[in-house]
């Protein structure tokens, strides 16, 4: 069993148009900015692919990663929790604009229905947003004297993961806060595509330290020291750059 | 020629149906028995409900760590890429449809697909463990039964008497007489052994039995 | 003698109620604050939503690792006991109850408990995080914030007019010129700044203000 | 903050008559047998705690552990998945005399209600036991045309579990398998306590390889050498011994 991929292109060559695509990272920690360089690389080299639903719990700071991918116009609805950022006048535009949908969902929610997706649970209850406007149309129901929202699980056709250490059986570790949203949503794709610092042997990870376990995941490609968000951001970069 | 197969040449069967880089959960018992019959060249990968990932075969007698242990208690080890997690994760590849096969024992199976296999009663102290989940979670389920109890009656039936533990859920059936695939609410012969005619087989099951273009022999190596 | 307090001061006074040993998230903005005016001897653990347990507090400009940062996106630090985890776990803390103390900013608080603090209306981008499920999960859910709007119109008010976060959840309010409980449907004075008495703040408030037993002096040092 | 507790004695003195109480393990893997022995001391020094109902996978094996406390009638409930062993003599006794009561859960259903306890989530839906005598008088649903039955969280007053290390914090880790149901247990708990095989410094677990964070537990005590429910029962070991 071999799950790892030659390249960026190659690890997003399936996503096809009005697909559901899961980005891992909260803010800048954890995004997985290469594959998603790759995916803006392949729109523009073909076309394809658009109109999708992007799961995120942000929507993009500055014009790289998601921003980027939004900018481009390739995401026709955005699932997130929180879309502000220091710099968020990509996204801003765009929806004041009425050009992207957003479903709004509390934090805590969101990180719940994307494991129900990836652990076959198809709704639970949460006392989250009861009684405010992210409720409404919601079924409620009280348990043990106490008013409950019923969620959906979430799932996606692909998940986008920036992970720490991955081996080809697909076995992953995060850096620190970097774990976030990740590992979900690598339960809840149905393909999930991992970029990694550092490709090691099966065992090369101690089996008590496997933070996603192979079988959540299905393709594996190195990318060696990752750019961070955060650090492109402050040095003002674009993605693809003017000159392109 | 095969007469009939033998418990172990029936988890070499099932073994032959499981693709390179499959996740396999493997049901307590006689099903264990398929992981020792993976082909050449094939990598399956096994799941066991108490939180391993890709362990290895029983260590030698004395060797054992009875931390490292499979649903049925029994010891394994560990193999590069092995990963350790806790049961509501271990249930959650289950549940999650992440399993591509479970192969599980029976009491009985219908031609709908329904499974008994955890209770034969009110008598006695009942037990489930994790077959109700596994039935409906891994992407193809498969069971590996006698093709009649042993006093001669049918397993395979129309419908089960006994408490069921999954609705539809057996895709197919590899017994000691045969294997067969559930579909459309029909058991479809895929292959039998040599020394039974068709009509033979049809009065030791309890059900209609179909077929679907070749019924192969069934035929397996002494294991 | 303070006239009111200034966010700085707002923290502190936070600050003084958390218990050693309390489980403590601070949301965005002022709350982080508080963090820095743990009383001497009292050793409170910082939860943040984004994955991390025991953090400790910002590195010096230039140190920073932008994959160690809070649900605010700064920076912050290792200690010994930090753990990481993932988002589901992460709010199993907030939800489930193990957190001891919430606080949050507000832009309205009601006399009802209700919470305003992530919408001014249908106008702009929305954007909620995590808010919806600390004031539902943790034991102690407080708010710290202004008094009154920059335009001198009440914050505390008998019912929220902006879209709720949630309902019947904030029995704390620490607010620039005093601190208050919720409970029973009205705000309870426990402090005030001396410069204000009851009547000044009472005109100040969006909602009646009740006492039970002695108002103290809220006063804060230079902080 | 110091969560060490001096002896197992303490470690279970505030377990009460009629306490749900969850105990970790899967079989003998993972089974806190020296905390269920200390609680089995206070029994038969006392004559507390029992009426207890007891969350476990299994219903004990020979004559220690849990099979031990049923033996000692402190038990009036189980809640488990497979109540049989190589020697499951001491629960059969007493289940078929109408001593002992069984709920019955679906595997995953159990750990699942157990996380939902732990995770705030009041109620979930699952596929398991669906059509089946386990789903009787429970809420059936349909979701993308498949049925599915409403399950609740389970909570409890105490957990026993095991662990491998642990920090006055409360920071766990444990020993391959024997992980099981011990993490999901020290969520569902008001109070969780945990035995484990060697206390270390704060830092002394890598923060990337924390299995329960501290928030999690209450209560910890070390028990260096921690016995084998299997090795015992391979050596017929009673408890408490019959010279007692």
């Amino acid at each position: 069993m071999d799950k790892i991929l030659p390249d960026l292109a190659t690890a997003v060559a399936g996503i096809e148009d009005g697909m559901t695509v899961m980005i891992g990272g909260f803010g800048g920690s954890g995004a997985p900015i290469e594959l998603i360089h790759a995916l803006i690389d392949r729109f523009r080299a073909t076309g394809h692919p658009k109109e999708l639903t992007v799961v995120n719990n942000n929507a993009g700071n500055g014009h790289v990663g998601l921003a980027a991918l939004i900018e481009q116009g390739m995401v026709a609805k955005l699932i997130c929790s929180f879309p502000r950022s220091a710099d968020p006048v990509v996204f801003t535009e765009m929806y004041l604009a009425g050009k992207i949908a957003l479903e709004l969902v509390p934090q805590g929610t969101l990180a719940e229905r994307i494991r129900a997706g990836g652990a076959g649970i198809p709704a639970f209850y949460t006392p989250s947003s009861y009684g405010t406007d992210l409720a409404k149309g919601k079924e409620v129901e009280e348990f043990d004297g106490r008013p409950y929202v019923r969620e959906r699980w979430l799932k996606a056709d692909y998940a986008l993961v920036k992970a720490h250490l991955g081996d080809r059986l697909g076995n992953l570790t995060y850096r620190m806060a970097a774990r976030n949203f990740n590992p979900l949503m690598c339960m809840a794709a149905r393909t999930a595509i991992v970029q990694v610092s550092r490709i090691v042997e099966p065992g090369g990870i101690d089996p008590e330290a496997v933070v996603t376990p192979g079988i959540f995941v299905q393709g594996v490609v190195e990318v060696a020291n990752p750019a961070q968000e955060e650090t492109l951001n402050r040095a003002k970069a674009v993605y693809p750059e003017v000159a392109q | 020629m095969n007469e009939r197969l033998t418990p172990t040449q029936m988890a070499w069967r099932a073994a032959q149906d499981i693709t390179d880089g499959a996740y396999v959960n493997l049901g307590i018992g006689l099903p264990e028995m398929v992981a020792k019959f993976q082909p050449p060249g094939r990598e399956a990968i096994f799941h066991t409900e108490n939180g391993i990932l890709g362990f290895g075969e029983a260590p030698p007698p004395g060797q054992e760590d009875w931390d490292l242990i499979n649903a049925g208690k029994k010891a394994v080890t560990l193999k590069p890429g092995t990963a350790f997690f806790h049961h509501a994760d271990s249930f959650a590849m289950v549940r999650g449809g992440h399993l591509d096969v479970a192969i599980l024992g029976a009491y009985q199976v219908a031609e709908t697909g329904d499974l008994a296999n955890w209770s034969t009663g009110p008598k006695g102290v009942p037990a489930v463990g994790g077959a109700m989940d596994l039935v409906h979670g891994a992407r193809r389920v498969a069971v590996i039964t006698d093709h009649v109890t042993k006093d001669g009656k049918p397993k395979l039936l129309k419908q089960c008497t006994l408490p069921l533990t999954g609705v539809g859920c057996v895709t197919r059936v590899y017994t000691s007489l045969a294997v067969l695939d559930i579909d459309g609410g029909h058991f479809i012969l895929r292959e039998k052994v040599p020394a039974l005619s068709f009509d033979e087989l049809q009065t030791m099951t309890g059900a209609r039995l179909h077929t679907d273009g070749v019924v192969a022999d069934l035929n397996a190596p002494e294991v």
